[in-house]
């Protein structure tokens, strides 16, 4: 699903921040895989000293995937992902993954992943706009899988006519497909989300594929700052017999095992099974709460918390309303915000607490539909106090000064 | 260490229903069995829904009885008829989406080799033509250009027997069914020449008239799949409801479709025929000392 | 909870040219040398096909406190013109080259005499009241460096001048760690073009130091033209005009 | 989310409905090691194994329900189970053990007296008319669907002994639930019978089920089922009647 671009191109299409040759392994890079010690998840996300450097997403995600133990990573291209999983194929040159390769498509990579992830290793694959679309079927069936893989998206365009841009809209799809949903907003998220998703998808009681989005390019290809702890430690590798289903390695009991037994009997039980079935990815969500707020602080951060206009946004967009937040403050206006880290699980509770005193409640989104504004709607009470924009899509930026002009109240549609 | 997941923990054996203690004592698991002894002990496969009188469901028994290891086996499905059987099966099966087997079955078989160095899995798919040939076609192509290590045995009944009759790529030209009221307009896909050019290092085309060489074919399948590289067997497995074909006359249709166009044929590339003689070889010489 | 700077001296910058003349480049340079002098910058390259001579954009924010805010640049206060081009020949992705300059912004011109716009244009930025500043880059990195290629380094330095940010010192070792390394990533039409300059001078070092003499040499040129002065009168007037913008005082 | 207010939802035995909310998604939360759940509410664990062990002494036609990881002896740290889950089914007068040996979904029908599955698990529990069972040793997915289904349709009070993290759609359960907390699990049946309580049914032994039980296939020490057992549970009580739907098969 990548584009084809003229002969005459010399340079990728996305600027000179694109590494353009594969760097080879260096000697002695292989003794940096085998060096790694494992440490305890909780050193490794919180207390491990990090010094702060100024890298793109895609190395921000190199860097998580460095430090999680990965056995078994699978690519395929596609703009703004690319350059992630070629990251990762390094990785996996210099020892630090066990198997890695480029699948034939995205419906062939996730269901590849799906092997994977039943054999009990650690798997991780990364997607982009349409490949997510094309992959959606078998992702959609992950979660009832009960497969802990690590999904990370970079959104992009899926709408015709074909784009390459930033537009989150994809993930209105994502959220009901029971993964559960980080959406980061910078760098730094996205090394984070990044590595603590396999440990929250892997607790027993979760067992669910986490997906970790980012806002295409904005995040993937600019730099930013991210505080890294050191590069010779790592996660503690799958714990595959201590999860909510059996391996498919015919090493643990049951030996009849049809994990994802098909409904076979035609009466409302056998249905029902299905039905508890479902309602159990969704339980299992719930207790990822715990995790998310260990490790990641929260499903929120709130800032101006006693402000009687608050923003509530995900991803990029939180970027924008932190500088409409400081330019308002410039005129004298105290204005809030509720970045909203995970999607899936939503911080219902931790919204309405945070929105409850607010006069108006704005949603800047980066796509058309507005999907974040729609779940805040129906998640805060008095919700004529929401204001479902600014929205931009197809790929546009979001000027701070629109987010102003909602603030200001000059503009609200 | 796979042995284990059949070892009752003590003091439960007389709580197992009968068709599990049976299994434990009497089944594949203890004693590899032959499938001349098919009928004289606990078979793997446990009651099924499939129509009676089913070429598909002999055939899958014959080679679940065939596997070199089933306690090392895992068996990929996707819909279809042959998977109401495997689900049955005390083996691990994995029944994903439309069309996916062959890429579940690159990942699976890849995290399994991670994870067990010393002990080869092997994982076998079983799918029909439409699964294989039609929906899932990219995976399957991919798969063998990529030489994954995995058995792909594909159940031809040469229709969509189990949404209730229609045309698949494997359908022979000119045949009416549901979706072709006119007759199929092209030939039957040529899924073993196109294994041929992927470069898959067994490729056997079989119907189940003689259950020992259907036994032999997957036994040899899945040894070569296991040391060196993709293999194929396409077997003619008749449906005997979408096809009209009376129950006790199935064998004979299968007899007659092998006369006329499913012949028995094997191709193995040079590699796979080096490893299979040294094989053999080897085995000749374990057993020589036992039979003086 | 998180917390918000407030009172930051802010730049955002749009910088158009055509492409083999390291506009991307440039905007590395200038953001790095922020950084490095202890600022705070982000930059977005373009997202398109880079050919040569086709129109190209980068756009970097400067700041002296925290950044927040991601994508390209719609509203900047300081343009810099690469290429006389993309105002002649509207090489440009907008049009005019000026749209979306804020009240009171800067354009920096490379040009060695004051571009010839349509009357029309010429009111639209005296209404802006934007300050117009021609900087003859490409003269000076010929007569400096013995080559057009420097180009990109003058209108570096020239803005440095203008906004004083960066610094010398840090633009000096921003120049260093693009020609030295020090991991900084490069695509490969870029490589290519690197070579050639490579072949133009004999050792990397002297690579360099010929570079950051157009650096200095665009620099004290903007100074000797008295544009420093500009943020002084400006940045009061720069915040009126974004209340004005949203409606408000 | 800090949990330290109770939710209001509570776990209780049902029939709760044709389809009543996951546990978790009303607000039940984990218990963490020394812990346990008692119909939604958080307690320490002794609390937890006495209000199991009063639902196994009190109610009818107790059963014992050991999944996968109980019966089948595949790692050590399984078959050392094994000896502490008889004591257990000892100490509880009138205790059936019905297995849960894997999830297929069996084909054409289940014995009900011989076996439980998750995909249609009242059939066991409406057919012996069980009103308190522990599940373990089965996987928590397998449980937490089982689990849901028995609420939904049955007045079964639902223990749910874990390895892991522990069962909010149980009405009592314990997590980490190792060989050594089954041995105190025997001892809290014992200490209640201790303080008082009477087990609903006399003597000692394992009730045989299953027709492969039955037939003598057993060892244990059988005493005849009370006429009691074999009626108990008020017919209302019990769910539904099968219906006939779509085409099993179809895809």
């Amino acid at each position: 699903m990548s584009e084809g671009l003229g002969e005459e191109v010399k340079t990728n299409p996305q600027g000179d921040v694109i590494t353009a040759a594969p760097a080879p392994p260096k000697e002695g890079a292989k003794k940096g895989a085998a060096a790694q010690r494992v440490v305890d998840p909780d050193y490794l996300f919180l207390q491990a000293p990090r010094e702060k450097t100024f890298i793109t997403g895609s190395e921000a995600a190199k860097e998580a995937i460095r430090r999680a133990n990965v056995d078994v990573a699978i690519s395929y291209p596609i703009t703004p992902q690319s350059e992630t999983m070629q990251q990762v194929g390094y990785l996996y040159a210099e020892g630090y993954l066990k198997d890695y390769y480029r699948g034939e498509e995205e419906y062939g990579v996730m269901s590849a992943i799906a092997g994977a992830s039943r054999s009990g290793v650690r798997c991780l694959t990364a997607t982009a706009g349409p490949g997510l679309m094309r992959g959606l079927e078998v992702i959609s069936s992950w979660p009832g899988g009960r497969l802990p893989c690590v999904l990370l998206i970079m959104c992009r365009v899926i709408n015709a006519p074909l784009a390459i841009q930033p537009d989150n809209v994809e993930l209105a799809y994502m959220l009901n497909s029971g993964c559960i949903l980080f959406h980061g907003e910078n760098q730094q998220d996205f090394y984070d989300y990044s590595l603590a998703a396999f440990m929250i998808g892997e607790k027993p009681e979760v067992t669910l594929p986490v997906a970790v989005a980012v806002d295409g390019f904005f995040v993937t290809h600019a730099r930013g700052w991210v505080s890294l702890p050191a590069a010779d430690i790592k996660l503690p590798p799958r714990d595959c017999y201590h999860e909510a289903v059996p391996m498919m390695d015919n090493e643990n009991p049951p030996i009849r095992i049809s994990r994802d037994a098909p409904i076979q009997k035609s009466n409302f039980i056998s249905y029902q099974m299905h039905a508890s079935w479902q309602q159990e990815i969704w339980a299992a969500q719930e207790r990822s709460r715990k995790w998310i707020s260990r490790w990641l602080g929260g499903l929120v951060e709130v800032v101006n918390p006693k402000a009687k206009i608050m923003i509530v946004a995900s991803g990029a967009a939180v970027s924008q309303s932190r500088e409409a937040v400081r330019q308002a403050a410039e005129q004298g206006i105290e204005v809030g915000l509720v970045k909203i880290k995970s999607l899936r699980p939503f911080p219902t509770q931790e919204l309405i607490e945070a929105t409850e005193h607010a006069e108006k409640i704005l949603v800047p989104e980066f796509n058309y539909v507005g999907w974040l504004a729609k779940e805040v709607k129906s998640t805060v009470s008095r919700n004529e106090r929401v204001i479902s924009g600014p929205r931009v899509f197809g790929g546009m930026s979001m000027p701070t000064e629109l987010i102003l002009e909602y603030i200001l109240g000059t503009k609200t549609r | 260490m796979s042995l284990e997941t059949v070892r009752v923990s003590p003091g439960f054996e007389k709580f197992l229903p009968k068709e599990y203690q049976d299994l434990v004592e009497d089944g594949p698991f203890k004693k590899e069995r032959k499938v001349s002894e098919l009928g004289s002990f606990k078979e793997i496969v446990e009651e099924h829904p499939m129509c009676a009188g089913c070429a598909m469901t002999l055939f899958i028994r014959v080679a679940l009885v065939a596997l070199p290891s089933v306690e090392n086996s895992v068996i990929i499905g996707t819909a279809g008829c042959g998977r109401l059987v495997l689900s049955q099966a005390a083996i691990p099966f994995i029944y994903g989406n439309y069309g996916d087997t062959n890429a579940v079955a690159s990942g699976l078989k890849r995290g399994l080799s991670v994870r067990f160095k010393d002990q080869p899995k092997d994982v076998i798919v079983m799918a029909g033509d439409g699964g294989l040939a039609d929906i899932g076609f990219s995976a399957v192509m991919h798969s063998w250009f990529r030489k994954e290590k995995f058995t792909t045995v594909m159940l031809d009944n040469e229709v969509y027997g189990n949404t209730g009759g229609q045309e698949s790529g494997m359908t022979q030209k000119g045949m009416v069914l549901k979706m072709a009221p006119n007759g199929k307009k092209f030939e039957k896909m040529d899924m073993i020449g196109l294994a041929k050019t992927a470069g898959v290092a067994y490729i056997a085309r079989i119907a189940p008239t003689n259950p020992t060489r259907v036994g032999t074919t997957i036994r040899k399948a899945v040894l070569i799949a296991r040391e060196v590289g993709p293999t194929y067997i396409q077997a003619y497995t008749s449906c005997n409801i979408e096809y009209a074909i009376p129950t006790p006359k199935v064998m004979d249709d299968a007899r007659e479709v092998e006369k006329d166009r499913y012949q028995f044929m094997e191709y193995m590339t040079d590699e796979a025929k080096a490893y299979w003689e040294k094989t053999e070889a080897d085995r000749r010489k374990l057993k020589a000392p036992a039979e003086k | 909870m998180g917390a918000v700077d407030t009172g930051v001296k802010r730049f955002n910058i749009r910088m158009a040219g055509i492409g083999g003349q390291g506009v991307v480049t440039a905007s590395h340079i200038l953001s790095n040398g922020v950084i490095i002098g202890k600022g705070e910058s982000t930059l977005v390259p373009f997202f398109g096909s880079e050919k040569r001579m086709a129109p190209v954009e980068s756009y970097v924010r400067i700041a002296s406190g925290k950044i927040y805010e991601i994508g390209e640049i719609i509203y900047p206060n300081i343009i810099m013109i690469f290429h006389p081009q993309v105002i002649t020949h509207g090489k440009s992705y907008t049009m005019p080259f000026y749209w979306g300059l804020k009240k009171n912004g800067v354009v920096l011109i490379n040009s060695d005499t004051p571009v010839a716009m349509i009357p029309d244009q010429e009111r639209e930025l005296r209404e802006m009241n934007a300050k117009v500043c021609y900087i003859p880059a490409t003269k000076l990195a010929n007569d400096v460096a013995g080559t057009d290629l420097a180009t990109n380094m003058a209108m570096c330095g020239a803005i440095s001048g203008i906004i004083q940010m960066p610094d010398l010192v840090s633009l000096e070792q921003s120049v260093k760690e693009r020609f030295l390394g020090k991991g900084f990533v490069v695509s490969g039409g870029t490589a290519s073009l690197d070579n050639v300059i490579e072949k133009k001078f004999a050792k990397k070092a002297e690579l360099v130091s010929k570079n950051f003499a157009v650096v200095k040499a665009a620099h004290d040129y903007a100074i000797a033209q008295g544009w420093a002065s500009w943020q002084d009168q400006r940045i009061a007037a720069d915040v009126a005009a974004n209340l004005s913008k949203v409606g408000v005082n | 989310m800090k949990s330290s207010n109770q939710p209001t939802y509570q776990v209780l035995p049902g029939p709760e409905g044709l389809l009543p909310p996951a546990a978790a998604i009303m607000g039940i939360r984990l218990p963490e090691e020394g812990e346990g759940l008692v119909e939604g509410r958080i307690v320490n664990e002794d609390e937890a194994l006495e209000a199991a062990a009063i639902a196994m002494l009190t109610r009818k036609n107790p059963t014992l329900f050991p999944g996968p990881l109980m019966l089948w002896g595949w790692t050590e740290h399984t078959r050392e189970k094994a000896a502490p889950f008889f004591e257990v089914a000892h100490e509880i007068p009138g205790v059936r053990i019905i297995p849960m040996p894997d999830y297929r979904p069996i084909y054409p029908k289940i014995d009900p007296e011989a076996v439980i599955n998750p995909c249609h698990p009242n059939l066991t529990i409406w057919h012996n008319k069980i009103e308190a069972c522990i599940f373990i040793g089965v996987h928590c997915h397998f449980a937490n669907i089982t689990l849901k289904m028995i609420r939904a349709g049955t007045n079964c009070y639902t223990i749910a002994l874990c390895a892991e993290a522990g069962h909010e759609d149980a009405m009592a359960s314990v997590p980490q639930f190792s060989a050594e907390k089954i041995v105190r699990f025997r001892d809290a049946l014992r200490r209640v019978k201790k303080n008082g309580i009477k087990p609903l049914y006399q003597g000692k032994g394992i009730i045989p089920s299953g027709w492969a039980q039955i037939a003598g296939l057993t060892g244990a020490n059988i005493s005849k089922p009370e006429e009691e057992m074999v009626t108990a549970g008020a017919q209302g009580e019990f769910g539904h009647d099968l219906e006939k739907g779509l085409d099993e098969n179809e895809e």
